[in-house]
């Protein structure tokens, strides 16, 4: 095996803590959105992102992004630290790093036509012509399948499935590495959702992207990353390639996921479903291992000792008894 | 099994800028007494109006019942004189259990007292003569006290920790998992022969939608109530249903039993459907081609432009609905005979 | 106890705000053409005189002194002296305070009392006959100007009708003074004809400063009470079989009062506003038609006194509403 | 540009098929006619300036169709010449109350922080005290003037503008295409200047229509209680309180300039509700009830 590639986007020790408030407006504790998240993604792999609401799952891609600002930890972006740069510069790193919107149509401004929306992240960034930024543009848009008379029209007069490629577009004119997606198919039909995936992976071929892939949707991340973390409360509790995960989750929380979602043919899934209660506020997390509350295996020690990630079976895991 | 809900050829239309939309079109559906029913398809289709069709809560102004009845044990609701519907039926023999339970609440009363509300007048005790003539008629004393009972069983049913404490709480204290477990509550409270209930877990996680999904069966189940279940996501379909049909552009395509649905779907459309569904293989298929507008639906099977199989007489003729087999009916000039997923 | 830390929240925005009002009236009202101690002084005063009432007024200090100096006071409740009537300014307007409070205080009630029905109905009946009738209504409350509506009523009640007197308060003596609002007074004294020729008195000026708050709350109750409708909370109780007036006048009434209670704070706002005007159209003895001879007789402190009581009005009107409105939504007082 | 037209057209249009906007819209026309064919339209353009003792206060009649003031001038005449003082009026105290306002709104809704909360603060200031108290007061200050009343109306109105910008911004900010395009890199002129400003202009546009209505009613308080413009301009709210003194006979020398004031703040209020729904895609009628 050949020496594996650096790592294009390394977080280490993340976290993100969002300051709760009385009525007084004092601060009387902390939200730990993220808090100590460790992971690599590198070039060219998709890594997913899974955990159900308030597991912190986009606060991370957002501080990736710069859109929230780190409370401690590191994010080094092809080798470089971006989680400390002033706004301007970190305005410049927006070139190779983006992100993708719930509905990629809905980050069109509605008074701006197509045409202007694609150009702008070029004139942010770039100093073509008018000419070159058209070609450029030209050529994106027809990699997401659309053609150029929608280059004058308003995104009102698209439809829902031609808004969305246009969104992708405008990001894409920048040519960036790494694309974060933040529950890019979350309120899709099925139907719908496949022919958003399919895109994803033609661009990624493409245009050499690299994924980080946010959503809740266990069945899309299964179909489109090699990597998958599991996230709980701000925390990782699993991480490893996607199939292994999939086929022998060793986490106790990824396994009540895994039996959680509905499938089809065979008996109900649901119907020996054996999780338990809902996760606690996130502002008030539970001491050791934070799962604990809900968990089946959960012993004296959980509470007490926080388990660390752990390398098993070809993968980490974040549990005293997996 | 006894037929309970028969609708007939129902169509609604809705006004819009470009002109009426034909959101349902000649729909039929039938609900067995103690039957679940999985109303599935894709934004759009029409489950929903369907839904609100047969409650009778259309948006007044914009739809139009053009045709068609709804036949709830064997009075035709849309004929039937509305205080009565409203009076009878509505909250009491017909029950509804909304998508959205973070917002179908008042925020500004307790829960208590908006279950009460709903008790006062829809409780199964409630005697015609017992009945609370006018809004500011006081709740008669004793059946005040046998209904509370009654909600604070039916919360324990739910799983609702400390139900006393519960009814005096507000709405927005509640997470929505416990929210949805009120609403079923709720539903269940007035014991209805029919429970409609329009993508009740779309909102929850997917852990505590294993949760409400396991719930909801076994609380109807044992109480013999039938279900009307609309999604969009047919894996909920499989988790929960008996029965489950297939709606596109404001038509039925196909109705079967669960296993029958899904291991043998006929309509091409089914067929699709269910391919598109992300399974562990990780293929992606797609269904070519964007759902059809409801103001110009084509012409003869509104599936045509969009199927593998059509032919000269799918454009033109509509396809009236064909029995295949006992409770399997299918609406296609050709329909496939193999298992899901022979085709794909 | 979230009441109280809300309450405390706006108290802490309460004196910077005032603090920044007072500078603002207290720099327009000084940097002047006109100079008041002239003006005071009169025509035949010399210079000599201007100068020694001058010094005896303070206006030789620098200007930040000459503030410094009246915040000091105010502390001690002092507003200083009016220039022209030569009383403390604090009494003059404690003096006219029960007028403009009567007067505006029914005003209020009646137009909450008529305007919230009306909202709803018209809400309920949207674009019957009715509905439209009263939208021109409003639409006019809000267009028509105060003091000429005033007149107007005067013209045709008191002049031609002879139905109302034409302007004042109350001629003659004013009934025992227990709280200097004659109609309670009178009330309170069980002099029923001084309360009916109170009430005469009062009729006009309150209707004509009523209407354009009228409209405005006929107008927020009707956009409340349509959007309540649109909720999903009414969608379930109708899916429910609820009866429909239970589903009005509960659900739906309670949800728009939530923000039509906040509205109220601008309706006080309008309130002051037309007090100020339709007190000088009827003579009304009230601190509005005090401001306007105060402005009109260059007499400065006393329109200092007047800004920092419409500001403290109105600063502990918007405290009230804040607290009401946590009474109204209980989402919000819940700890 | 020919988009922007178009765009502004089909916003005609649309206004001109809402009946109350339609009304609005006829309503402002014939205020800006008859001011500016004034000289034209005026039966006796000159008694403006000058005095006909004779012909004091006759009524309403074929010769004089609003009938004459005490000075013997030609009510009719006197209102149209008017009306150029109520739209000069207008237009600049709202211009300039936009032209401090919308910075002041956008810069403030814009960044986080004290100098956002300072700004907010000083317009709470100005909107603690009843706009037309604060108006009078400096008006009263400055002397009685036209220049010193716009003046006036433009100092007090501006944080009505500076409010409404400063939520429509906040309120902007939690857009996903704001939001997007600031993580694509955009500068905050770029954001503000580009992308907030012109969509939140809708209110903007229709505050100001509904501000020149209130705008105008102050201007004409201000003329009742004698700080307008001083004789023998024919300023509406100041031809009032002249004629208080002459009712009830010379009914006709009141009612006339208090329906003008009136005709044309419902012409503005009208269009400000009919813009508020042609502009504002949030409270346009929605189709049929969406599935799923």
């Amino acid at each position: 095996m050949s020496v594996p590639a650096p790592p294009l986007l390394e977080v280490v020790d993340l976290a993100r803590h969002f300051p709760l408030r009385n009525a007084f407006g004092r601060r009387v504790g902390w939200l730990r959105a993220v808090d100590g998240v460790s992971l690599e993604v590198r070039p060219g792999e998709t890594l997913g992102l899974v955990g159900e609401s308030g597991c912190g799952k986009s606060t991370l891609g957002k501080t990736v992004m710069g859109i929230h600002t780190p409370t401690a930890g590191d994010i080094r972006f092809a080798g470089r630290e971006i989680g400390r740069l002033s706004r301007r510069e970190r305005r410049a790193v927006a070139k190779d790093l983006q992100y993708v919107y719930q509905d990629p149509g809905a980050s069109l401004d509605p008074r701006w036509k197509i045409g202007p929306s694609l150009h702008e992240p070029l004139r942010i960034h770039t100093t073509l012509s008018r000419a070159e930024r058209d070609r450029e543009v030209r050529a994106i848009l027809a990699a997401v399948g659309l053609p150029d008379a929608h280059l004058d029209l308003y995104p009102h007069e698209l439809s829902g499935g031609q808004q969305r490629r246009v969104g992708l577009a405008r990001i894409l004119t920048l040519r960036p590495r790494l694309v974060i997606l933040d529950e890019p198919t979350s309120g899709l039909d099925v139907s719908v959702q496949a022919s958003v995936l399919k895109l994803f992976r033609s661009l990624q071929e493409a245009f050499a992207l690299t994924y980080v892939f946010i959503s809740h949707d266990l069945s899309v991340v299964r179909a489109m990353c090699a990597g998958i973390a599991v996230m709980y409360l701000g925390k990782i509790v699993e991480l490893g390639p996607t199939t292994r995960v999939f086929e022998t989750p060793r986490h106790p929380y990824t396994q009540s996921l895994l039996a959680a979602v509905p499938r089809i043919g065979g008996r109900r899934v649901t119907q020996d479903f054996a999780l338990e209660g809902e996760p606690p506020n996130p502002g008030d997390v539970p001491s050791g291992c934070r799962f604990r509350t809900r968990c089946p295996l959960a012993q004296a020690r959980c509470a007490a000792e926080e388990p660390p990630l752990r390398p098993l079976d070809g993968r980490t895991v974040a549990c005293h008894f997996a | 099994m006894a037929e309970l809900l028969a609708v007939r050829g129902l169509r609604v239309d809705f006004a819009t800028d470009r002109g009426p939309a034909q959101v349902l079109d000649g729909i039929n559906l039938d609900i067995a007494t103690g039957e679940v029913v999985g109303l599935v398809g894709e934004s759009g289709c029409g489950k929903t109006t369907l839904a609100r069709a047969i409650l009778g809560i259309l948006p007044e102004g914009a739809a139009r019942i053009r045709a068609g009845e709804v036949r709830f044990a064997g009075t035709d609701l849309l004929r039937e004189h509305p205080a009565t519907v409203n009076d009878r039926i509505r909250g009491r023999a017909i029950t509804f259990i909304p998508q959205d339970p973070f917002t179908s609440f008042s925020p500004l009363f307790p829960v208590g007292a908006q279950i009460m509300d709903l008790m006062k007048w829809k409780s199964p005790r409630a005697r015609d003569g017992d009945r609370p003539s006018s809004l500011f008629a006081r709740y008669p004393r004793g059946r005040y006290r046998a209904d509370r009972e009654a909600v604070l069983e039916i919360l324990r049913a739910v799983q609702m920790p400390e139900p006393a404490r519960a009814l005096r709480r507000l709405p927005h204290e509640f997470s929505g998992g416990q929210r949805q477990r009120l609403m079923i509550a709720m539903a269940l409270l007035p014991q209805p022969d029919l429970i409609i209930a329009d993508e009740p877990t779309t909102a929850l996680d997917v852990t505590i939608q294993a949760q409400i999904l396991r719930l909801l069966r076994a609380l109807v189940k044992e109480r013999g109530v039938s279900v009307l279940f609309t999604t969009h996501d047919l894996g909920t379909a499989h988790e929960i249903c008996d029965r489950v049909v297939v709606m596109y552009a404001g038509q039925e395509m196909e109705a079967a039993p669960t296993d029958t649905f899904f291991g043998r779907p006929a309509h091409p459309y089914t067929r699709r459907l269910l391919a598109s569904v992300l399974g562990p293989d990780g293929e992606i298929r797609d269904i070519p081609g964007e759902v059809p507008s409801l103001v110009t639906p084509p012409s003869g099977c509104r599936f045509h432009p969009r199927c593998d199989y059509a032919t000269a007489e799918c454009r033109v003729e509509r396809p009236a609905l064909r029995a295949l087999a006992s409770g399997h009916g299918v609406r296609c000039h050709h329909p496939v005979d193999a298992p899901a997923g022979a085709d794909a | 106890m979230r009441l109280l830390a809300l309450a405390l929240h706006r108290l802490l925005w309460f004196a910077p705000t005032l603090f920044g009002l007072l500078a603002v009236t207290f720099v327009i009202s000084r940097v002047i053409p006109a100079d008041p101690v002239a003006l005071v002084a009169g025509e035949t005063a010399t210079p000599a005189q201007v100068a020694a009432l001058r010094r005896d007024l303070g206006y030789d200090r620098p200007l930040p002194v000459q503030f410094v100096v009246y915040l000091a006071r105010l502390g001690r409740g002092d507003m200083g002296t009016s220039l022209f009537t030569r009383r403390p300014i604090v009494e003059d307007l404690a003096h006219r305070l029960p007028a403009t409070i009567e007067l505006t205080m029914v005003a209020m009630i009646a137009s909450i009392l008529v305007g919230v029905p009306l909202g709803v109905v018209s809400a309920l009946w949207r674009n019957s006959l009715l509905d439209h009738t009263l939208r021109v209504v409003t639409v006019s409350g809000l267009a028509i100007a105060s003091f000429w509506l005033g007149i107007m009523l005067q013209l045709l009640f008191a002049m031609r009708l002879g139905w109302s007197p034409l302007n004042g308060r109350l001629p003659g003596f004013p009934p025992k003074d227990l709280t200097g609002f004659y109609l309670l007074d009178a009330a309170l004294t069980w002099d029923w004809s001084t309360f009916g020729v109170a009430l005469q008195h009062l009729a006009l000026p309150a209707v004509t400063l009523a209407f354009p708050a009228l409209a405005t709350l006929v107008r927020f109750t009707r956009a409340g009470v349509l959007d309540a409708m649109q909720s999903n909370f009414v969608l379930y109780e109708r899916a429910m079989g609820l009866p429909r007036p239970l589903i009005v006048w509960k659900y739906i009434l309670r949800s728009a009062l939530t923000s039509t209670v906040t509205q109220i704070g601008l309706l006080f706002g309008i309130l002051l506003a037309g007090a100020v005007v339709t007190e000088a159209v009827f003579d009304w003895p009230g601190i509005g038609t005090y401001a306007v001879n105060s402005i009109l007789r260059s007499d400065y402190n006393a329109v200092m006194g007047f800004t920092v009581w419409a500001g403290v009005i109105f600063i502990v009107v918007n405290l009230l509403v804040d607290v009401a409105h946590t009474l109204v939504d209980p989402r919000e007082r819940a700890a | 540009m020919i988009q922007n037209v178009n765009a502004a057209w089909f916003a005609v249009t649309r206004l001109a098929r809402d009946r109350s906007a339609l009304i609005g819209l006829v309503l402002i026309a014939l205020l800006v006619l008859s001011a500016v064919l004034a000289p034209v339209l005026a039966t006796h353009p000159d008694d403006v300036f000058e005095l006909h003792p004779s012909e004091r206060l006759k009524e309403p009649s074929g010769a004089h169709w609003l009938g004459t003031d005490r000075m013997g001038a030609d009510v009719y005449s006197r209102l149209l010449f008017g009306a150029r003082i109520t739209i000069l009026i207008g237009i600049i105290a709202v211009g300039a109350s936009l032209a401090i306002g919308v910075p002041i709104g956008l810069v403030a809704g814009y960044y986080h922080g004290w100098v956002s909360d300072l700004l907010m603060r000083v317009s709470d200031i100005f909107l603690a005290v009843p706009q037309v108290v604060l108006a009078i007061a400096i008006a009263q200050t400055l002397g009685p003037s036209l220049p010193n009343v716009i003046l006036a109306l433009s100092v007090t109105y501006w944080p009505w503008f500076a409010r409404v910008v400063y939520a429509e911004t906040r309120a902007l900010q939690k857009e996903v295409f704001v939001e997007s395009t600031a993580a694509l890199g955009a500068s905050p002129w770029r954001l503000t200047v580009l992308h907030v400003l012109p969509n939140i202009a809708s209110p903007i546009i229709v505050r100001a229509s509904i501000g020149m209505g209130f705008t105008i009613l102050t201007a004409a308080a201000l003329g009742f209680l004698g700080l307008g413009p001083p004789p023998p301009t024919p300023e509406w709210g100041r031809t009032i309180a002249e004629s208080r003194e002459f009712l009830p006979d010379a009914w006709w020398y009141a009612a006339a300039p208090g329906l003008a004031i009136f005709l044309t703040v419902m012409g503005f209020n009208l269009l400000g509700d009919g813009l508020r729904d042609v502009l504002d895609p949030r409270l346009r009628r929605s189709g049929p009830a969406r599935d799923g």
